[in-house]
């Protein structure tokens, strides 16, 4: 009892900063309320205000984003920006609210592909009702009377807040609950797909079961770790890499085993098993939310982790984050070239792209290492995520819209003629799947090359060389699809491009233009990514 | 008194758990076998926390309690669902995705 | 070595802009304007090209009239990429050698753009080509004005999408389509060394402007330079067919031929000889990667030549040809500073030249149907007289006639070859031998002995919308020899290349002359025994069995000279042919398909199982694991 | 250790007494058989007819199941709470109060969309 006593004594309120934790706390706020609105507005109106309240929300966490990212105040002699919040939980830096603008930013469009509605005649392209067995009578039921999830709001709205809290987590413990609160929603949207709902059953399982699997070994890393360091605070970690008390085994094991965590929410082979076949059962919209903003989101992360935590230890992890970039654009780019579905084949391209970044993120040039005219791995990083995540949004977005009498046309049997079909439907796609290729004037090129210099110049030429090659290797799967679409003629009924309602259409045309944006005036962005900063620790 | 028996146990019931989720085709045996993965971890937390003197661990092992409570949650309404449609919990079932 | 020091546009020089800007608006209008410009499309597409190409002239003549250390300048558009310190600025530069590409790419694409119009008058889908047309010389325009590795690498690629799109126009043939994805796989191998040289010369000296890396370029450490030189020349071997990327140029031709004309003959296949001029401050530094250069070459002009005599397709044996001269000019920027300005002679007065063949043979198609079988034509002289004095004045040119353009810049790369080293010369005389031997093969089957056209056919001359380019060009291969005049163009580049001091060769230049006079001769005459005296067989000579062979040689009554002369050096070509076929486009498409049988057996271990998923978890986590305390602990 | 002594002291005592109970009513206990006593439950009950594979539950129990996990969190959380409950005053209260609140949020979801009715 006497140590109550004195834990009693010394007990103070923890300081809570909620002006600078605003943007999460709207978030989780507009996520809660999304529930109480389930529970309490009837179903005629559950849909506006849903989408309603979604939109406002992120668009008010943007606005807090902005807000709290012009005040951040100087640290490290100007290299970095920002505080340590929530009695050091979360850090929010300059690294953090930039990643906090691009998920929310993303989040935005999805939200806006989530609510289209004319697609499906009327109705979400989520289930009408998951309870109702597939075939039966009680689904064609929930199907006449429009029955809709308008859940997914809210449950998009928790994983968005999820992705903010990730990438922002200053200590193993936050971190691991964030990493949580972004995959239980998930999960669940996998499996709500309104059409060929045992694909989409069957990813949600496959996306759970794997997903509870790699983080039963993150979990067990941040138990190492912390029993090597004491503490699951990065800077205390840090000082203990650092200093080297000793016990190196349980830091290398920890280090290990949240590389398997975090290299599982990347896709980085070979963790990515999951990733080919979530992206293909998932509701497309889930897809397209999923492989921009989660990626962004666990990069976001993985970069903290490892830069802030480990940064003292680089010379223990490099290796093997050579060799899983290595294995990562090699599946990606090659298993790619055989894919017959359209979004499997962005899957793997997102599994490509994935090993790209890590090449990226291996470079590890810091502000200290760089000389006049080059940028840091940090800032090549954050560019290319924004540049992938605008072109993914779209690329599935434009998926949605190619139809025939089943729902999506995914086959890419389908996709044949689509240019005769529809020149601006299968020009836009064309122009995404280039900037994917990093054809220069398209946020690709800008994004790849800024990637691959400071990889270079951080010595990593034989990664370089073999992410160039494996970017050739990947072009070619893209221009399959462009030959497809322009140079075949299409089979038995051909492909109907679908109108969509003007929210589908804002989505593809913002993805669009960001594409061409980044690649012709990518300034303002690398600026921005520049002008945040290192992480602060 | 040493703290390795503990770490070694956490280990042995880790690898089991592992083992579980790789060798078990019941959906709900292969999520027990995580959650006592996730317990092996828990064990890890505490007897850390316990040499180091102070509450991190402990205060962890709480927040993972909670974390797997809410995954059952989920996986439960996955499984569940899953297994209505096809009669069937066993997970090499569920294998029209593939290459 | 001279540094690339320019100063800031104005004046005539700051309308540069305009001259990429008003080919891209075109394109612009054509594509995104639909059906609606179809009715005046054509035209326009041709006004923005002769815009620019005044512009050009313009510029040229102002550029005449500063002083020769005062001949470059820059543009600056806007900041493309700004990063920290590293910058890509989108600026443009002016100098003598861009200022020549600029007249011909602007002024020969002016003439076929004006060509097209005849051409492809009765396609439905006309607007497009000059849409497509359009885009491709803005392309090509920007590559030729960047003043920075990566603008340049835009305009490259540009010029690949280019060509992708017009050599796969014709979309109902599967050829095309084959054609234009085997273009864009062997050019995206070029691309490969592209990508890896300006990342190894950013890396290398935190720049990729011309100017900062000319510059400092000899700070550098040999191995570096010569990294660079080698992977510059396999992007110059992609995109210029050289060996051994030369397979995509011949099935290229499956592209309209005004588009084989402009891309594949004048301008986007001389790209690659362009930038291992404009990279003389690299190759000064890196000798290997020279002689690399000279290598390639030397390889390729007889690979094409040797091609170019094989072939029954009018376009291919003019593609082999295109190949085998663009050889000639990467053997002369191989040889340094002696060779530069020769190189880019030959590459403008080959523009003219080729340029004005592939549009006589585009318009002796037209006369015929669309036939391309040169063993389906004959005596076509009289029938297209304006098409057949043209296309004379171009192949007296190319074989080097005296007095005709070609005589000129070819005798200098092969007195250049001799000076450097006996095996190049040697290489450029007897590649001189057999394009006279080829081409005057070409013509006599072409243009004379008998008519053997398919029935049907009634030749006829073109309009004179088709026939005006025609002549000009013509024009053209006749007089661009005056470039040479009291060696003006070598003085002329000698800001941006560097001048070779003066020293007397070891053959007086009138000997080398007669010399290459004489070997041309020979394969004129050659040419003129084996093929003009003799009937051409309708269909191609099949490769026979014995039997069969002396069976023909009852019926023919030359079959012994065939099998004396013409069987052994058919046999070589053929089976070089054959090489070509399965040995390089094999090594393509076998890269292609080990990938493809890559990528389906590793499909397989995406069993669908939950559970071999989380193995491969497993197993990756146990690799990271024991690698990270392995490495660590060892 | 030696802190633990009741604690292991207990176990065996338990374990002893368990193990003593089954054998001496093995050893010393009548044996009278009859159709009754070979029954699931010997107060009379019918054990239903399973059918094959073990028998299934109704998906209620599930969502029972579930809803039972939603309050065990809370109580994961009220139980470090309520050892320092007076220590921490008013922010303590505070804090619990917006937790529990929200945790009642999921609770009035369930109950508006009918998951605590049992038909």
């Amino acid at each position: 009892m006497s140590s109550a006593a004195v834990l009693a004594a010394e007990f103070q309120a923890p300081s809570f900063e909620y002006s600078l934790l605003s943007p999460l706390l709207v978030i989780f706020g507009v996520a809660i309320t999304g529930v109480l609105v389930e529970a309490f507005a009837p179903r005629g109106s559950r849909y506006l205000l849903q989408a309603v309240l979604a939109v406002l929300g992120v668009v008010g966490a943007l606005v807090a984003t902005v807000i709290v990212g012009l005040n951040l105040v100087s640290r490290g002699g100007g290299t970095a920006h920002g505080s340590i919040a929530a009695e050091g939980a979360i850090a929010v830096d300059g690294p953090s609210i930039f990643i906090w603008g691009t998920v929310l930013v993303l989040s935005l469009v999805s939200v806006l592909l989530f609510a289209e509605r004319r697609l499906e005649g009327g109705v979400l392209s989520f289930a009408g009702q998951a309870a109702a067995l597939p075939g039966t009578e009680a689904e064609r039921e929930a199907s006449t009377r429009g029955l809709e999830h308008t859940e997914v709001f809210p449950l998009m709205m928790f994983a968005v807040g999820g992705m903010m809290l990730f990438p922002a987590s200053n200590d193993l413990l936050t971190m691991f609950v964030a990493l949580e609160v972004l995959s239980l929603p998930l999960y669940l949207l996998c499996g709500l797909a309104r059409r060929r709902r045992l694909l989409s059953q069957e990813a949600a399982l496959k996306y759970f079961m794997l997903g509870a699997f790699s983080s039963g070994f993150f979990i067990y890393g941040i138990a190492l770790v912390y029993g090597y360091a004491g503490s699951m605070n990065f800077a205390a970690i840090s000082a203990a890499v650092s200093g080297r008390a000793g016990g190196e085994g349980l830091l290398l094991g920890g280090i290990a085993l949240l590389a398997v965590g975090m290299m599982f929410k990347v896709g980085a082979a070979p963790f990515h098993a999951w990733t080919p076949d979530v992206y293909q059962g998932a509701p497309t919209a889930v897809t397209a939310f999923m492989a921009a903003c989660t990626k962004v989101a666990a990069f976001g992360a993985l970069l903290r982790l490892f830069y802030v935590a480990f940064g003292g230890a680089r010379w223990d992890w490099t290796p093997m984050v050579w060799v899983i970039a290595i294995l990562t654009m090699v599946v990606g780019s090659v298993l790619a070239l055989s894919q017959t579905d359209v979004k499997r084949m962005l899957a793997y391209s997102s599994i490509a792209h994935a090993g790209f970044l890590l090449t990226g993120f291996v470079g590890a040039q810091q502000v200290a290492d760089v000389g006049i005219g080059e940028i840091t791995s940090l800032q090549a990083v954050l560019f290319y995520l924004v540049t992938y995540g605008f072109t993914t949004v779209a690329a599935f977005a434009v998926v949605t819209v190619v139809r025939d009498a089943g729902g999506e046309a995914t086959h890419l049997s389908r996709w044949s003629g689509l240019g005769k079909e529809s020149p601006v439907v299968a020009g836009v796609f064309a122009v995404l799947l280039l900037g994917m290729a990093g054809i220069p004037l398209t946020s690709g090129f800008t994004g790849k090359w800024a990637v691959f210099t400071t990889a270079l110049a951080g010595g990593a030429w034989p990664l370089v060389v073999t992410a160039v090659l494996f970017s050739v290797v990947a072009a070619f799967f893209y221009v399959r699809v462009i030959v497809l679409m322009y140079f075949s003629d299409p089979v038995g009924e051909g492909p109907t491009v679908a109108t969509p309602s003007i929210l589908t259409t804002i989505v593809i045309a913002v993805g669009f233009a960001a594409t061409l944006a980044l690649g012709v005036v990518p300034g303002p962005v690398l600026d921005l990514a520049a002008a945040a900063g290192e992480f602060i620790r | 008194m040493s703290e390795t028996p503990f770490i070694v146990l956490s280990a042995i019931l880790f690898t089991i758990g592992c083992v579980g989720v790789l060798t078990r085709r019941n959906a709900i045996v292969v999520f027990m076998c995580v959650e006592l993965m996730l317990n092996a971890s828990n064990l890890a937390l505490i007897t850390f926390a316990r040499v180091h003197g102070n509450l991190d661990g402990q205060v962890a092992a709480f927040f993972v309690m909670v974390v797997a409570a809410a995954e059952v949650v989920v996986g439960l309404a996955i499984i569940m669902t899953i297994f209505r449609t096809r009669r069937s919990a066993s997970v090499d079932d569920a294998s029209l995705l593939k290459y | 070595m001279p540094v690339v020091d320019p100063a800031a546009a104005d004046g005539v020089f700051s309308l540069l802009w305009l001259v990429i800007a008003l080919p891209a608006l075109g394109a612009a209008v054509l594509l995104l304007g639909g059906r609606r410009t179809d009715a005046w499309g054509h035209l326009l597409g041709v006004a923005t090209v002769a815009g620019s190409f005044v512009l050009s002239l313009v510029a040229f003549v102002g550029l005449l009239g500063r002083g020769a250390d005062d001949r470059a300048f820059t543009q600056h558009l806007y900041t493309w990429i700004e990063a920290g310190g590293f910058r890509v600025e989108a600026s443009l530069l002016y100098d003598p050698l861009s200022a020549l590409f600029l007249l011909l790419i602007t002024g020969v694409g002016a003439l076929i753009h004006l060509y097209s119009v005849g051409y492809m008058a009765h396609d439905p889908r006309r607007r497009r080509f000059f849409a497509y047309l359009n885009l491709f010389v803005a392309a090509m325009l920007v590559l030729v004005l960047a003043d920075d590795y990566v603008v340049l690498f835009l305009g490259w690629e540009g010029v690949g999408l280019a060509s992708y799109l017009l050599i796969g126009f014709w979309q109902h043939k599967p050829s095309a389509a084959v054609a234009a994805k085997k273009a864009f796989v062997v050019n995206r191998v070029g691309d490969l060394g592209m990508a890896l040289g300006i990342m190894l010369m950013f890396a290398t000296f935190g720049s990729t402007a011309f100017a900062e890396v000319s510059r400092v370029a000899t700070e550098a450490t040999d191995g570096v330079l010569t990294a660079l030189g080698l992977l510059l020349l396999l992007a110059a071997c992609g995109k210029s067919a050289q060996v051994p990327l030369q397979s995509w140029l011949l099935d290229a031709m499956e592209g309209p031929t005004p588009v084989s004309a402009l891309i594949h003959a004048a301008t986007m296949v001389t790209a690659g000889v362009y930038l291992v001029v404009r990279s003389n401050f690299i190759y000064e530094n890196a000798p290997v990667a020279q002689t690399a250069v000279v290598v390639v070459g030397a390889v390729t002009l007889l690979w094409g030549a040797v091609i170019g005599c094989a072939k029954d397709d009018i376009k291919k044996a003019l593609a082999g040809s295109t190949m085998s001269q663009i050889g000639y000019m990467m053997l002369a920027a191989g040889l340094g500073v002696a060779g530069y300005a020769f190189a880019i002679f030959h590459l403008l007065t080959h523009g003219f030249f080729k340029a004005n063949m592939f549009l006589g043979a585009g318009s002796v198609m037209h006369g015929m149907d669309d036939d391309v079988d040169m063993r389906h034509y004959g005596a076509l002289q009289k029938a297209m007289p304006v098409t057949f004095l043209t296309f004379a004045m171009g192949y007296l040119a190319i074989i080097g006639f005296p007095g005709f353009s070609g005589f000129w810049s070819k005798d200098k790369i092969i007195e250049a070859g001799f000076e450097d080293n006996l095996v190049a010369g040697l290489a450029a005389l007897l590649g001189a031998g057999i394009t006279a031997f080829y081409m005057t093969r070409l013509m006599l089957m072409t243009f004379f002995g008998e008519k053997r056209w398919e029935k049907g056919v009634h030749p006829h001359e073109s309009p004179k919308v088709m026939t005006v380019p025609l002549i000009v060009l013509a024009a053209l291969s006749v007089l661009g020899g005056v470039m040479l005049l009291g060696d003006w163009i070598v003085g002329f580049l000698a800001p941006v290349v560097g001048e070779a001091e003066h020293h007397t060769p070891a053959v007086p230049p009138i000997v080398m002359t007669l010399v290459v006079v004489a070997v041309v001769a020979v394969g004129v005459a050659t040419a003129w025994l084996l093929v003009g005296r003799r009937e051409v067989p309708r269909t191609a000579p099949q490769r026979v069995s014995v039997f069969t062979r002396a069976a023909r040689a009852d019926l023919y009554g030359d079959a012994i000279n065939e099998a004396l002369f013409m069987r052994p050096g058919d046999r070589f070509v053929g089976d070089l042919v054959t090489f070509d076929n399965a040995g390089v486009d094999g090594a393509v498409n076998g890269t292609a398909a080990a990938f493809g049988g890559m990528s389906g057996r590793m499909r397989r271990w995406q069993n669908g199982f939950v559970r071999s998923y989380a193995l491969s978890v497993l197993v990756g986590a146990l690799v990271v694991l024991v690698a990270m305390l392995a490495v660590n602990l060892a | 250790m030696e802190l633990y002594m009741p604690v292991v002291a207990l176990g065996i005592i338990a374990t002893g007494f368990a193990v003593f109970s089954i054998v001496m009513s093995a050893v010393v206990g009548p044996k009278r058989y009859n159709r009754a006593k070979l029954d699931s439950y010997e107060c009379g009950i019918e054990p239903t007819p399973q059918p094959v594979g073990g028998g299934r539950f109704p998906v209620k129990y599930y969502i029972t199941a579930m809803l039972f996990i939603v309050f065990d969190i809370e109580i994961i959380f009220l139980y470090p709470w309520a050892v320092a409950f007076d220590n921490m005053a008013v922010f303590g209260l505070v804090e619990m109060i917006l937790f529990i609140l929200t945790v009642f949020v999921a609770y009035a979801y369930v109950w508006r969309r009918g998951g605590l009715e049992w038909d």
